[in-house]
């Protein structure tokens, strides 16, 4: 999970790293009463959105006075950035910057060590930094045991702050580091990011800040949960699968798919795709049989507008055929729609399953490579 | 031969009172595993399908000689149940347990490199399978067949699907492992290949993979490198989209990194040949 | 060295771990005004020293009212404790107690890691338990990379709290736990000790509390400063040596000696004992060649008033022989006493120093046995 | 043979340009030591006593091929420089430096654990000699004479001394280390006791211990079960009081524990024989 930029710079301030002095707002005249009060002038208008590319959009702004704050946060409000709507917005303290810099403490997943990953040439998307000035990104690992690493560290700040009008001290820097890190971890967060960081009054601020959370981490973080909800990017189909705790992804296509496993469901669609067709989603109901499960399945993908035909994909191994095939049957008595359904089915108790799928005249195959070629073919009005 | 399990392994089930637990240790007795007792602590001395219950891995290991064990322990608990085997002396550590925050994962691999002896499989993966010796895992045993294929994968389901149409075909497995979907695991492709390199059982190999992260990137690279056997590949995730998890928390197109195109160009410069669909995979292997 | 027990509560306090509401006072004047002000009634007064045994010694006291405390306070104020005298006192407030336990983290030379010591039996010394009831004390191991390990440490926190009426959650525990081990690592310590450590409230306080720093740590902690003199139960001797930063220690005995190296030292006083002699001290003065390192030295053993006799013994390796020699003479110049001497110096430069030495007729040998045998018999005046 | 270091080690001194470095950097060259460069970061690309100085260890090892380093910098920097070394691969790290906070040297104990090529001597050790082929530490060359006597110790000019009178009475070493007078420390009594066992050139081993810790008694219960050939001990500080450091930061017997009686004991039901006095152990090796 994502946090936004204001949820992200609450956990910095509580972990003793300096953020501007800013507040968090829904409208207009929030945004007025709080510059005036206490963030001040010059102040930054900033969109509160869960997706990047929010300055080139038009949702950060500079303003002068409350006049300023009251057009510019109106205008803010209610603008749509890559499809979201910004409902909220941070009113934030304008600082002068002689610098702007990069830093991250992300997962690596090659050292199997979370890596600090810095640039003097910040300000821009790390992408492009690594594109156009990969000479300018510097990486530390974290070890386990010993934190830093004094001896490569040491050389790092060098480059970072060599020519640098304003720096911080080694001891600043590494502390300010490990302060960083320790949120990485606290949080059970995958990334956390802050571009730009600036050096103020001799001590290193974050102007902005992203948090990615761990989902598996999710559970022991229950500061997150009234976040969990407000910052998804989600379609109405994913919106309905996270409630029945389902696996859905949206895709542009109009084949609809329900397969039991990630993997599988992936494969499925690639699978769609190789026979000249086009998936709808992805969607892994689990290696669980519960028949429940199948009737929401069958309700998130029926809901899809786009949707031409059906395909279910079911390997049976811990999953029971006969399960699945039972709650299909309930789902077409209680989800009213009108789609061609092909269906392959093999495994555990498959028999069982093909016998349910006749009654209710659903043709059954063995071969996934028979289902998929039949649902193209459906999807096209074949 | 067959890597990593057989006939003679001692394996236990930490969490075996738990409902998957118990259900899937059942399974590995009617496959023929030795199963020689379950780990819940608060119920040592007492029994479950006729083996002896423990309330520490340690004393199963004493014991009962246990040198592999199965985790079925929820995922809050499932990096300290890696550990007490890891320090009890077991040998292979399978985790089936989903959900294990990758920053445990971490500290349990940290923890893992200054015990060289002790191997981990997983977390979040179906576990494993020496078809006619011995079934680790939650696999359905009655797909496989020994033969001399080594499989290795990232997946569950897609790996039943693909060992299927092998079997169909007329293939059978020399060992079938599922190395878990989660970004962070034990046991990598490298780790397997170099093993079923080995492996006089082993004739050719079928490495499935999927989008996120660059294992299959340097599998190609090891592949071109060291391996003397057939190697036969599918890659699954072409139509996925970017920045989004696909059920694993390791399948996720990062940045531009990850792509499946990525991947199956990294194998062909390596010589393997890719399929398309899984029902390929048969036919490349022939 | 040792910190007093407010001084290592405030280091606790620092680190948000829960002590009674308590101050040091250096009158029963102050201990009056603090008690009335703050710490309230009954309270406890206890005596600030660096040795243990103060409680059988009379240097706790509970105080009921102001005018106990008067009494009290003035009785512990300048009484002596094992050659200690009292100068500050701590004014606690008294906290009821259900149970008192042991709780420790210590240096563990063995497994090269920290130990943390545990019991339910606490408020008496770690050795009494030992000794009387072994099976009450548990130890966990802490890992550099895990920090605790769940499944002993639950083990271990069940048969700390059966049976008591009062407990703290298993978080809460190991919570505590990590805090004390901050403190540990945080400080350079080589001991971190509660005993009684108490559950009030359903949280863990230290009702006393001990910590023992590493000398080589000391560097690096400027805030422990200002207790480095005021915490030393040191001879004159002693503070002369440290004073001049020499290895000093006070012994019994009535042959002073001189030695280069730790190692040496030490084998010189054992064999000073194996000939019949007894030694007055351990000195080492390093591994330098500093001339007035040697004249310190002479200064300080010569103050000691039951030394009979003087033994020099260097074996110049990287210490140039000459350079002793010629410290000594210096030494003889600006310290004035009348004390026999045995010298024993062979390695780099003895030649060199040989002939000093004759110039002011100092007998000189390079066998050590003889030197020892000689100033043995110097000391019983043969 | 010799244990450890030989005619061919290729040695580093990281902290050369410094006043105690250089000087034994100098006297390590005089004795013939293959001394290959030396390492101050910001002094790279410059030379001292004819060798190149480096910016970094790892440097020095790619240029040079170095597999010892000498560790003569600050203690507040000896850790960091301890690791620095192992990153780069040397395989035998012998630390000087006196005053390292233990708890650093916990951490770095902790972080060698899975580095198992690494061997790490001291700190507050004065290192160690192979008489007649190399010298990396302080001790005073001139007085050891090759022979076949294995001397380690715990201590500094004790060991000189004994040394000295092993030399008087016509024996000389293989061998001699100092391990250092910390209570933590890289190599211990039981890993080199298993070196001088298995080495030819060794015939008899000294053992120099002293009061604190129980490396002696666990040496003594290892030389009881393994060393075939004849050791010798002697312990100092018989007449220490307890509670107070004698000097090293390791020599100090705390609750009863560690005392030189205990020690003596220890290696009297071992079969060892102690010298009351640094002289009397000549006497026994004869």
């Amino acid at each position: 999970m994502k946090l936004l930029e204001y949820q992200a710079k609450e956990v910095f301030r509580s972990a003793d790293i300096r953020t501007p002095n800013e507040s968090m707002v829904t409208t207009p005249q929030d945004a007025v009463k709080i510059a005036n009060e206490s963030v001040g002038y010059p102040c930054v208008i900033k969109a509160q959105v869960p997706v990047g590319g929010r300055g080139k959009a038009g949702g950060v702004k500079v303003a002068n006075n409350a006049d300023d704050v009251l057009t510019l946060a109106s205008q803010i409000l209610g603008m749509s950035i890559k499809g979201c709507i910004v409902d909220k917005i941070l009113v934030s303290q304008a600082i002068s910057i002689h610098n702007e810099y990069y830093l991250s403490v992300v997962l690596h997943r090659a050292s199997k060590k979370p890596m600090i990953i810095m640039s003097p040439s910040g300000g821009v998307d790390i992408e492009e930094i690594s594109k156009n000035r990969p000479e300018m990104i510097f990486k530390e690992e974290y070890d386990f045991i010993l934190g830093f690493k004094d001896y490569t560290l040491r050389r790092t700040y060098q480059k970072m702050f060599q020519n640098q009008e304003e720096k911080v001290s080694y001891k600043e820097f590494k502390g300010f580091l490990q302060k960083l890190v320790n949120v990485y971890f606290e949080k059970d967060a995958t990334l956390v990011e802050i571009n730009p960081l600036i050096v103020h009054n001799k001590e290193c601020m974050a102007l902005d800040a992203k948090i990615l959370l761990d989902d598996n981490g999710l559970e022991f973080h229950p500061e997150f949960e009234k976040y969990v909800t407000s910052n998804a990017e989600e379609t109405l189909q994913e919106k309905m699968a996270r409630e029945a705790n389902l696996t859905y992804i949206s895709l542009d296509g109009n084949i609809a798919c329900m397969v039991n496993g990630a993997g599988l469901a992936m494969a499925t669609m690639d699978t769609i795709k190789h026979f000249g067709g086009s998936p709808a989603n992805f969607l892994d109901i689990g290696g669980s049989s519960n028949p429940e499960k199948v009737v929401n399945a069958l309700r998130i993908i029926a809901s899809n507008p786009n949707v031409n035909a059906i395909l279910i994909n079911i390997f049976g191994g811990i999953t029971r055929c006969d399960d699945i095939a039972q709650g299909f049957r309930e789902g077409l008595e209680k989800v009213k729609f009108d789609l061609p359904i092909s269906c392959r089915i093999i495994g555990t108790n498959d028999e069982k399953a093909r016998t349910i799928l006749k009654e209710i005249n659903i043709p059954v195959t063995t071969d996934m490579d028979e289902a998929v070629q039949n649902v193209v073919k459906m999807a096209k009005g074949g | 031969m067959s890597i990593l399990i057989h006939e003679k392994s001692n394996v236990i089930v930490q969490g075996i009172t738990g409902r998957d637990g118990s259900f899937h240790a059942d399974q590995m007795i009617q496959y023929g595993t030795n199963v020689v007792g379950g780990v819940t602590p608060g119920k040592g001395g007492q029994s479950i399908l006729g083996v002896p219950i423990f309330d520490s891995v340690e004393e199963a290991v004493v014991q009962k000689k246990a040198d592999v064990s199965l985790i079925f322990v929820p995922s809050a608990f499932a990096s300290d149940a890696i550990i007490e085997a890891a320090d009890a002396g077991i040998q292979l550590i399978v985790c089936i347990t989903e959900g294990v925050p990758v920053n445990q994962m971490l500290k349990v691999q940290a923890y893992l490199a200054s015990k060289p002896n002790v191997r981990l499989i997983g977390p979040n993966c179906p576990g494993l399978i020496s078809p006619g010796k011995c079934k680790v895992g939650i696999l359905p045993g009655h797909i496989f067949k020994q033969g001399n294929v080594g499989v290795v994968s990232r997946s569950g389901t897609l790996t039943y699907e693909i060992v299927y149409s092998l079997t169909s075909a007329g293939f059978g497995e020399s060992t079938c492992i599922g190395i878990g979907g989660d970004p962070i695991v034990g046991t990598d492709f490298i780790d397997t290949l170099s093993m079923f390199n080995e492996d006089p059982q082993t004739e050719s190999i079928v490495l499935i993979g999927e989008i996120g992260g660059d294992a299959e990137e340097k599998a190609a690279t090891y592949i071109r490198q060291n391996i003397k056997k057939k190697v036969v590949a599918f890659i699954a995730g072409v139509t996925a989209p970017p920045e989004k998890r696909m059920g694993h928390a390791g399948a996720i197109i990062s940045q531009g990194m990850g792509t499946a195109e990525g991947k199956v160009k990294a194998f062909h410069e390596a010589g393997v040949q890719v399929a398309s669909i899984p029902s390929q995979v048969a036919d490349l292997l022939t």
